[in-house]
């Protein structure tokens, strides 16, 4: 079964690729200035004490040994506790990825919600008004710096409509997509300026290929020949280009979660690196790469949907 | 013969980035039931752009004018609706090239459900019974898998067919056949022309049959118009055109076909290249590669003349070439 | 006439087909395209040899490896009486200047950000063909070889129409005065009119030059017309090889028949209703067993399936691969 | 016979409109000084937080310096973080690209895993603690970009360079006996590179937003250099009460953002119309 | 009637509610509200009030302290406080294995309960902080028992599993923590106290702590009403917020001082370091402009220091700002240093940290003016503590806050070279080390007070700092917020605060 194959295929390539980013970001972390301790304790740490709690992690092993026990310790799916936190990784990812999947994939589906329409909207009046104007809009929207346009929105929306709370996350499903919103708003308004891009000129390469042609001389409707013709096979080069963003995003939104006072995993990730918590900044890569070859893997599924030919 | 449709005075435009551009240039002719018309012509004559006119399926920024009058109504002047059910209900196109022509991410099936969908009545389960029977008609084994194939997965003479039974699917009375044979190999051009010819007498359709192939038109058509930068330079059965070519072109056009008995021997070729449409000399576009060019042909366009029955011509030293001979020995 | 400039023999090349992981961890057969199976003829200096046959039987393949474009997996051809495989260095360089090759697609063949100087002037200097001072009176020379306007030296590829790119594509080739030119499909491309001149061209120059042609397409008539010997090719195999007079009015092999029965006569009155050959080209990925054309025959016996017929002398020089030496239309199975 | 005669197309607009708002950019970024009417970095304890005005057009900032000089100078450091962020990973993963796409098979394989780990890690972890490691500043910032970037790069030629290689120039060029490299870099890169240049033209703005992120972050251009990003964070804590300390370094990026990808759309045209 | 539920916006979350065992103030200034401990700082940070102990006893000797226990204080689980608690948790915490706090508490030699309501705590030595030290965070009583009956084998791992749902006899306890989003607090029903009005203390129903790391967002949730407290705010934003009458904008005093720490070792790594000649210095100290300082950093919210601690640490001497600008004076000193011809050298700031990036801007403008080239660096905490710790940097921007209310805790550090080579600069005065010893038994105020004031005269004058200024800790409330307050050493105490119901 080709499916099977195919995906049994794509979790083989994933090994070389965790083995790699395993390696890649326990030297990193190690090579980062400052240990955990110092980071922790801070300007008052006395010699005494910052050996002593170094003696209590670990961190007096060799980087050969720790290394052992990080490989390990992930086989067996335990990450290891916070220094800082003094939790368990894996609680603190169950905790703070899940909230950046939802905001990654509310962003995902709001640049689509813009993008798609747009982009049509854009291909098919090419070179006139509606087309500049779109294109114009979207390109502010790409160069604007995400913390600005956060303040932005959470200014006019949040503060001065009252249409949306001002950062945060809520209690209750409901209330998380609320509080998400603007956050994801932010986040998608480069994303989508970059999907409608695309797909406006995969649009456009689409709107005059002769299977369009030959549709249209069938003699069926414009809503079916844009639908079923255009935007499917428009889409196939778009939803690659759109699962390599989402993984982007996935492990980008820190400066969004800060603003957005979201507690994603991102500005846990940035926390973790700065207070030089190894067990988190390497469990926390780990599930990222996980998450973001499992996008990758939905996106080339769906691609697969999308276009027969690349199933093999 | 009746008249199916009666083509006056077509022009077709494109507003271009570089200028407007004639494609096709004041073309009139007629086609007759169950009659099979070639229209010949080299690369970019226009041939595509006059088949695609006859049912509007040119881009926004192409312009119309003329008149094509399909059982009595003018295609140009119809109503969307109205036209969304002649096209691909009573006139069918199929395009030179299968591989670009078909959708490739849908399944074959559907794509001939679509048609059916749009123009008949049936229903889902008669619908796919009809399928199955076109693909047979077509000459396509075990249709019933087929159906749910995807274009990729058939050959070239396949995708070919399976664009025939999407075309025939409404039981159309024109089929517009836009070098459906270019892409194919001569085995397969042989079986897809046969096809061709038997569905026209079967479903006793016209057919204006595109090619660039003079060995096409001679063997599977009733009259040939041949097209030059965007006119039709000559019209005529098949029979008299081969007999007596009377335009410079037509001529040149059989004189560069190899033939037996001149192996090695030079070819009569027209020398030069067909002008591009957006600069096409004035007079008789012909005129830069005519060996018989006089002065009139460089200043005026020669209009076209009725020469013998049915032989239309336009070319102001007609008579010229007619004396030199037939190309054809 | 009986120089043998390139000899092949039995000659094999197949393209594995990619596998994935699963398909090789479960051992699965690898699979490959068969784009030759078993070619062997010889080149004699100054004849043009014509190669038919449908899409996909080969016809490129065999071209490109007359000029080591791709490496055989079987076989031989040997320039002059030396094995082109072992060639290396400057005897590699010095047979890829003395054979020539010309591409079927006017628009892909020239690099479209070289000026047609910049593309002479690289082949020339290459090969050293000329010193650098005497390459532009070079360059105009052959463009007036292949009757291309002087101006044309310093334009792009895209400034012309596809007869004159086959000009440029052919100057190139001749920039390096080779001997064998081997033309892959070289005017299929192009319009009626400019064919012929291309063709003309060709005539001309290789009288002039005293050339070597392997010229390939599938256009029955051109092939006739423009060369002496024609092979016939079927599904990576040569069927019917033999002076193109005989060939053509007295073919030895039903597929050479069928195809001349499939390519429509210019005379309007000689039309016929019968289909020349029916089925399709098998998969070159698995071909029949047997002889290939077994699928398409209509004179197909028991032993067309079982063994495969070689090419065996039919009269002087021609040569057929097939079981029966004589058919008729009675003889048809079905 | 004359030569068909080559059509000259018009300059498509956008790249006339984009490469305006460039060719500026830079003349600011070379000559600031020129333009800017104060010393960027000169405090003025009488004129904090000066709303735009006469003397200085778009006001002044918390420690009295002339927005305007500022903006204008940052023109150096943004546009100098758009080139040399981008530059690089252009050259390296357009030869690394060209190299793989060639040769393809097992390289290609091997740079296929690279692509997947690379893109797979979190690549702020990968800026920061670069960063962190080297220190702070522009060149370990182009640096970080660096490691990363090349790979965008590569996977677009290579995949280009796959394409062309399979046209029959390509196989001309082998067939007339030229060397691999040649054939590679003369012949197939600069056919493959139009989809590279055009992204990088996207990538020099993506970079800028970069350089303002990592400013914010206080991982950039160090101060007192005057950078766009770092002025929009420095005037954050005014948006209610000095908007123009952020307002106007904003525009200057939208408007640079919009050169680069104007320029880009421009010159995609204008590469593929080429053809 | 007084009540409700404050939400109040932090910049960053609490790590670890271990009182013994947490490192940093995000903890401390939070714990307080959960834990109390024996005795507590007074508002002002300057005395001492009776907590959970009601009144004390230090022996003349001053090696000896006698607390008298509160009766009928339950923690909030319900179950009574004990003397067996109180011992537990004060010997806990003198631990010198456990934590970086214990050395406030290192001159304990044993705890002991003579009777259930009394503690005597036996010194190895006299100590006239211990008194200010039983008020610190880390002195909390703890409930032995909940604690003991928590998984794992050491304190280590007990703590971490005791601190997930801490116990305490604070106002509040710990009801929710989603980490790095909130933290809910709700009423302790069993605490102890009474209010002014008389009524049971704390009179909020319940505290949430929300996080929001930026401080553009946490104001625009404290205008638009979310929440009713922000900590933290801007110097920028204090007058903006002072004009909001919907709000208050608080200004606590503090004991935070603002400076820069210089390097003055010789050399650094193998490089020659300008810094360590005093002349420089001195030159460097007269060449920043406090005042302007002041206007551009804190926005006339801070005072220029006059000693390196604040005025509001006990026994804080001097009254006229140090080194007042004086340009003239810093170009001749300039001159008669080593290095009449300027220098280049760097100062190290937190990346992300408006104040010290401001303040070092604005150092690098006035340096130039005595021709010293100052390059900014700005770097995560980490990696400065690591140049810090090493002792490889040139300048860093310091801030410091006491624990305790006492001025012994900064002068260990600022001055006593010991402790961290006097802020890890290298200084060193034998005078001052000296000093600082004899402060240490020194138990008459007034002798003790005359030491800190000699060891601050020498340091003001020859220390390693650039003193800058202190700031009060800038808090917004919204108007509805009453009784909330912070103490200067940074305890946040809500079990006063309340809002109308
Ligand atoms: N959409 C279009 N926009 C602008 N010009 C067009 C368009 N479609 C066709 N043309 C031009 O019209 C001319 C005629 O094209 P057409 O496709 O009809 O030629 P053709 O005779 O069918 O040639 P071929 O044998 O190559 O199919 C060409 O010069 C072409 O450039
Ligand atoms: N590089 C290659 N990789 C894989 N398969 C190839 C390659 N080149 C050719 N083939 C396959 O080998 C077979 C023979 O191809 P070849 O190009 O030689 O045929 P041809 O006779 O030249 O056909 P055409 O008339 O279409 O040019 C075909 O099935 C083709 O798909
Ligand atoms: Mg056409
Ligand atoms: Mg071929």
């Amino acid at each position: 079964m080709p499916l099977a194959s195919f995906i049994l295929r794509r979790l083989l390539q994933l090994i070389p690729t965790l083995i790699f980013i395993l390696i890649v970001v326990f030297v990193l972390v190690r090579l980062l200035p400052g240990d955990p301790t110092s980071a922790i304790l801070g300007d008052r740490a006395l010699d005494a004490d910052v050996e002593r709690i170094n003696r209590q992690l670990g961190l007096d092993r060799s980087l050969v040994v720790q290394f052992g026990v990080f490989v390990q310790s992930v086989f067996t799916g335990d990450l290891g506790r916070s220094i800082s936190l003094k939790v368990p990784v894996t609680e603190l990812i169950a905790q703070r990825l899940p909230i950046t999947m939802l905001l990654t994939g509310m962003a995902a589906l709001i640049a689509l919600v813009l993008a798609v329409p747009l982009a049509f909207w854009a291909a098919l009046y090419r070179g006139r008004a509606a087309d500049t104007a779109i294109r114009g809009a979207f390109q502010v929207g790409l160069s604007m710096p995400v913390f600005y346009i956060g303040l932005i929105l959470l200014t006019v929306f949040g503060a001065k409509l009252g249409w949306f709370p001002v950062g945060g996350y809520g209690d209750g499903f409901i209330d998380h997509l609320h509080h998400l919103f603007l956050p994801a708003l932010t986040l998608a308004l480069s994303l989508s300026a970059i999907i409608m891009r695309n797909l406006r000129s995969a649009i456009i390469g689409v709107v005059d290929a002769e299977y369009v042609q030959f549709a249209r001389a069938k003699g069926i409707s414009a809503r079916l020949i844009l639908l079923r013709h255009v935007l499917r096979n428009a889409l196939i080069s778009t939803v690659a280009l759109f699962g390599l963003s989402i993984g982007t995003l996935l492990g980008g939104a820190v400066i969004t979660e800060t603003v957005f006072a979201v507690p994603g995993a991102g500005r846990l990730m940035v926390d973790s690196i700065y207070g030089r918590d190894y067990p988190v900044v390497q469990g926390l890569t780990i599930a990222l790469a996980v998450l973001v070859s499992v996008t990758f893997l939905l996106t080339d599924l769906f691609q697969a949907w999308l276009d027969p030919r690349v199933a093999r | 013969m009746k008249t199916v449709l009666d083509v006056r005075n077509l022009t077709t435009r494109f507003a271009g980035p570089s200028g407007a551009l004639v494609a096709v240039n004041d073309v009139s002719f007629s086609l007759g039931e169950r009659e099979i018309l070639g229209l010949v012509g080299e690369s970019g004559s226009g041939k595509s752009v006059t088949l695609r006119s006859l049912i509007r399926l040119l881009p926004s920024m192409a312009g119309q004018s003329g008149e094509v009058i399909w059982q009595g109504r003018d295609i140009l002047n119809m109503s969307p609706k109205d036209l969304k059910a002649v096209r691909g209900g009573q006139i069918s196109m199929i395009f030179q090239e299968p591989t670009t022509a078909l959708n490739p991410v849908l399944p074959i099936g559907l794509q001939i459900d679509e048609n059916l969908r749009a123009h008949t009545k049936l229903t889902h389960r008669e619908r796919l019974i009809r399928a199955r029977e076109l693909m047979d008609l077509v000459g396509i084994p075990e249709a019933a898998r087929r159906l749910s194939e995807y274009p990729h997965q058939f050959s070239g003479g396949m995708k070919q067919r399976a664009m025939i039974a999407i075309a025939l699917a409404s039981n159309p009375r024109l089929l517009l056949a836009d070098e459906p044979t270019t892409a194919l190999d001569v085995t397969i051009q042989d079986q897809i022309l046969k096809l061709i010819l038997d569905l026209r007498d079967e479903l006793a359709m016209s057919v204006i049959f595109v090619t660039h192939d003079l060995g096409v038109v001679a063997a599977t058509c009733d009259r040939m118009a041949v097209m030059y930068a965007g006119r039709i330079v000559e019209t005529g059965t098949v029979a008299d055109v081969f007999a007596q070519p009377m335009h410079a072109y037509t001529r040149g056009l059989l004189g560069s076909v190899p033939r037996v008995g001149t192996e090695r021997s030079p070819l009569m070729s027209i020398e030069g290249t067909p002008p591009s449409l957006s600069a096409i000399p004035q007079g008789c576009a012909f005129h830069p590669r005519c060996d018989f060019a006089t002065e009139i042909c460089r200043a005026t366009q020669p209009d076209t003349k009725m020469l013998a029955a049915e032989h239309q011509v336009a070319c102001h030293n007609s008579l010229a070439v007619v004396k030199t001979g037939s190309p054809v020995r | 006439m009986n120089d043998i400039v390139i000899s092949a023999s039995g000659l094999r090349k197949s393209f594995p087909l990619s596998r994935g992981l699963i398909e090789r961890i479960s051992r699965q057969p690898a699979l490959a395209v068969h784009a030759l199976n078993d070619v062997s003829f010889a080149l004699y200096r100054g004849e043009t040899l014509g190669i038919v046959g449908e899409s996909g039987c080969g016809k490129s393949t065999l071209a490109r490896c007359l000029v080591r474009l791709h490496e055989l997996d079987h076989g031989e051809i040997h320039f002059e009486g030396r094995d082109i495989a072992a060639l290396a260095g400057s005897a590699r360089r010095a047979f890829n200047r003395r054979v020539q090759m010309i591409f079927q697609d006017p628009y892909s063949s020239l690099n479209p950000r070289m000026t047609v100087r910049a593309i002479l002037t690289e082949a020339l200097s290459v090969h050293a063909m000329r010193a650098a001072a005497e390459i532009p009176a070079r360059i105009a020379e052959l463009l007036d070889l292949v009757r291309l306007p002087q101006d044309a030296a310093d334009r792009y590829p895209h400034a012309f129409s596809g007869g004159q790119r086959q000009r440029i594509g052919i100057a190139r080739a001749l920039a390096v005065e080779p001997e064998v030119l081997v033309a892959d499909e070289l005017v299929s491309a192009l319009d009626l009119s400019v064919q012929a001149q291309v063709v003309n061209l060709l005539l001309d120059l290789q009288q002039r030059l005293d050339l070597t042609v392997v010229f390939v397409a599938h256009d029955l008539r051109l092939v006739r017309h423009i060369s002496h010997r024609v092979a016939v090719m079927y599904l990576g195999k040569i069927v019917e090889i033999g002076p193109s007079e005989s060939l053509f009015t007295a073919s030895q092999h039903p597929y050479t028949r069928a195809l001349l029965a499939a390519a429509p006569e210019l005379d309007p009155s000689k039309r016929s209703r019968k289909i020349a050959a029916k089925g399709e080209l098998p998969s070159p990925i698995h071909p029949p067993t047997g002889c290939l054309f077994n699928t398409r025959c209509p004179y197909a016996f028991e032993r067309c399936f079982t063994e495969r017929p070689q090419l065996s002398d039919r009269s002087a020089n021609h040569q057929a691969a097939c079981h029966l030496t004589h058919f008729d239309e009675k003889d048809s199975v079905k | 016979m004359s030569v068909a005669v080559s059509r000259r197309a018009a300059i498509p607009r956008p790249l006339i409109f984009g490469g305006v708002i460039l060719a500026a950019s830079l003349i600011l970024a070379i000559f600031p000084a020129l333009f800017a009417p104060y010393d960027p970095n000169a405090f003025d304890y009488a004129a904090l937080l000066q709303a735009p005005s006469g003397t200085h057009l778009m006001g002044t900032d918390n420690f009295g310096r002339d927005v305007l000089s500022r903006v204008i100078h940052a023109y150096t450091i943004d546009m100098q973080i758009a080139i040399f962020a981008t530059v690089f990973p252009f050259l390296i993963g357009t030869v690394i690209g060209a190299l793989v796409g060639y040769i393809g098979g097992f390289a290609e394989t091997l740079f296929g895993r690279v692509v997947d780990a690379v893109i797979t890690f979190p690549f702020l972890v990968l800026v920061i603690a670069i960063v962190s490691i080297l220190g702070p500043g522009l060149m370990n910032m182009y640096i970080a970009v660096g490691v990363v970037g090349w790979v965008f790069y590569a996977r677009i030629i290579a995949a280009e360079v796959k394409v062309q290689k399979r046209l029959d120039y390509a196989d001309a060029g082998r067939a007339m006996g030229y060397t691999h490299l040649r054939i590679i870099f003369r012949h197939l890169l600069p056919n493959a590179i139009t989809p590279a240049v055009v992204y990088w033209m996207t990538d020099m703005a993506l970079a800028i937003l970069l350089g303002s992120s990592l400013g914010y972050l206080g991982l950039g251009a160090q101060p007192p250099a005057a950078e766009w990003g770092v002025q929009i964070a420095d005037g954050k804590n005014f948006m209610a009460t000095a908007w123009w300390i952020s307002v106007f370094p904003g525009l200057a990026i939208v408007l640079t953002g919009l050169g680069f990808s104007l320029t880009g759309d421009g010159l995609a045209e204008v590469l593929r119309t080429k053809k | 009637e007084r009540g409700g539920v404050m939400t109040y916006g932090r910049y960053t979350d609490s790590l670890f509610l271990d009182p013994v065992l947490n490192d940093a103030n995000v903890d401390i200034w939070i714990l307080t509200n959960i834990y109390d401990t024996l005795i507590a700082p007074s508002k002002d940070g300057l005395s001492l009030e009776p907590s959970l102990a009601t009144e004390w006893k230090l022996n003349d000797a001053g090696d000896e302290v006698t607390l008298k226990l509160r009766e009928g204080v339950k923690f909030s689980d319900g179950t009574p406080m004990t003397a067996d608690d109180v011992v537990w948790s004060l010997t806990r915490a003198a631990n010198p294995d456990n934590g970086i706090w214990n050395s406030l508490d290192a001159s304990i030699d044993k705890v002991t309960a003579p009777d259930a309501g009394t503690i005597v705590i036996k010194l190895k030595y006299p100590d006239p902080t211990i008194l200010s030290a039983l008020s610190v965070f880390n002195t909390a009583i703890m409930p032995k028992a909940a604690f003991e009956a928590m998984p794992g084998a050491t304190d280590k791992e007990k703590a971490e599993a005791f601190a997930q749902k801490p116990i305490g006899t604070g106002a509040f306890m710990l009801d929710s923590w989603e980490r790095g989003a909130s933290m809910k607090l709700v009423k302790n029903p069993n605490y102890w106290a009474m209010g002014e009005d008389g009524k049971p203390l704390p009179y909020l129903d319940g505290v949430t702590f929300e996080i929001i790391p930026d401080d553009a967002t946490r104001i625009l949730k404290l205008q638009s009403g979310d929440i009713q407290g922000a900590e933290f705010i801007p110097f920028a934003r204090v007058a903006e917020l002072k004009a909001d009458d919907k709000l208050n904008m608080e200004l606590f005093p503090s004991t935070k001082v603002n400076d820069i720490i210089v390097n003055v070792r010789p050399m650094i790594g193998d490089r020659e370091n300008p810094l360590s000649d005093e002349k420089v210095r001195q030159a460097m100290n007269y060449a920043v402009n406090k005042d302007a300082i002041v206007q551009v950093v804190t926005y006339g919210v801070g005072t220029p220091l006059t000693s390196f601690m604040a005025t509001t640490t006990p026994m804080h001497s001097g009254t006229a700002p140090l080194f007042a600008y004086d340009l003239d004076k810093a170009k001749a000193l300039m001159a008669e240093s080593k290095y009449p011809n300027g220098f280049t050298t760097s100062i190290l700031t937190l990346a992300g940290n408006q104040d010290e990036l401001a303040t070092a801007t604005a150092l690098q403008q006035m340096w130039a003016a005595i021709g010293i080239t100052l390059e900014i660096k700005q770097v995560d905490n980490a990696s400065r503590t690591d140049q810090y710790r090493a002792g490889t940097f040139d300048m860093r921007a310091g801030a410091w806050t006491n624990d305790i209310s006492d001025a012994s805790q900064i002068t260990s550090y600022f001055a006593y070279s010991p402790t961290i080579d006097a802020l890890h600069s290298g200084w060193k005065s034998a005078e001052v080390d000296g000093l600082f010893v004899d402060s240490q038994k020194e138990m008459d105020p007034a002798k003790r007070a005359e030491q800190f004031a000699r060891i601050q005269d020498i340091f003001n004058a020859t220390g390693p700092t650039i003193p800058l200024y202190e700031t009060p800790y800038p808090v917004a409330l919204a108007k509805s917020v009453n009784g909330f307050y912070q103490i200067p050493l940074g305890n946040n105490v809500f079990r006063e605060a309340w809002m109308a119901k």
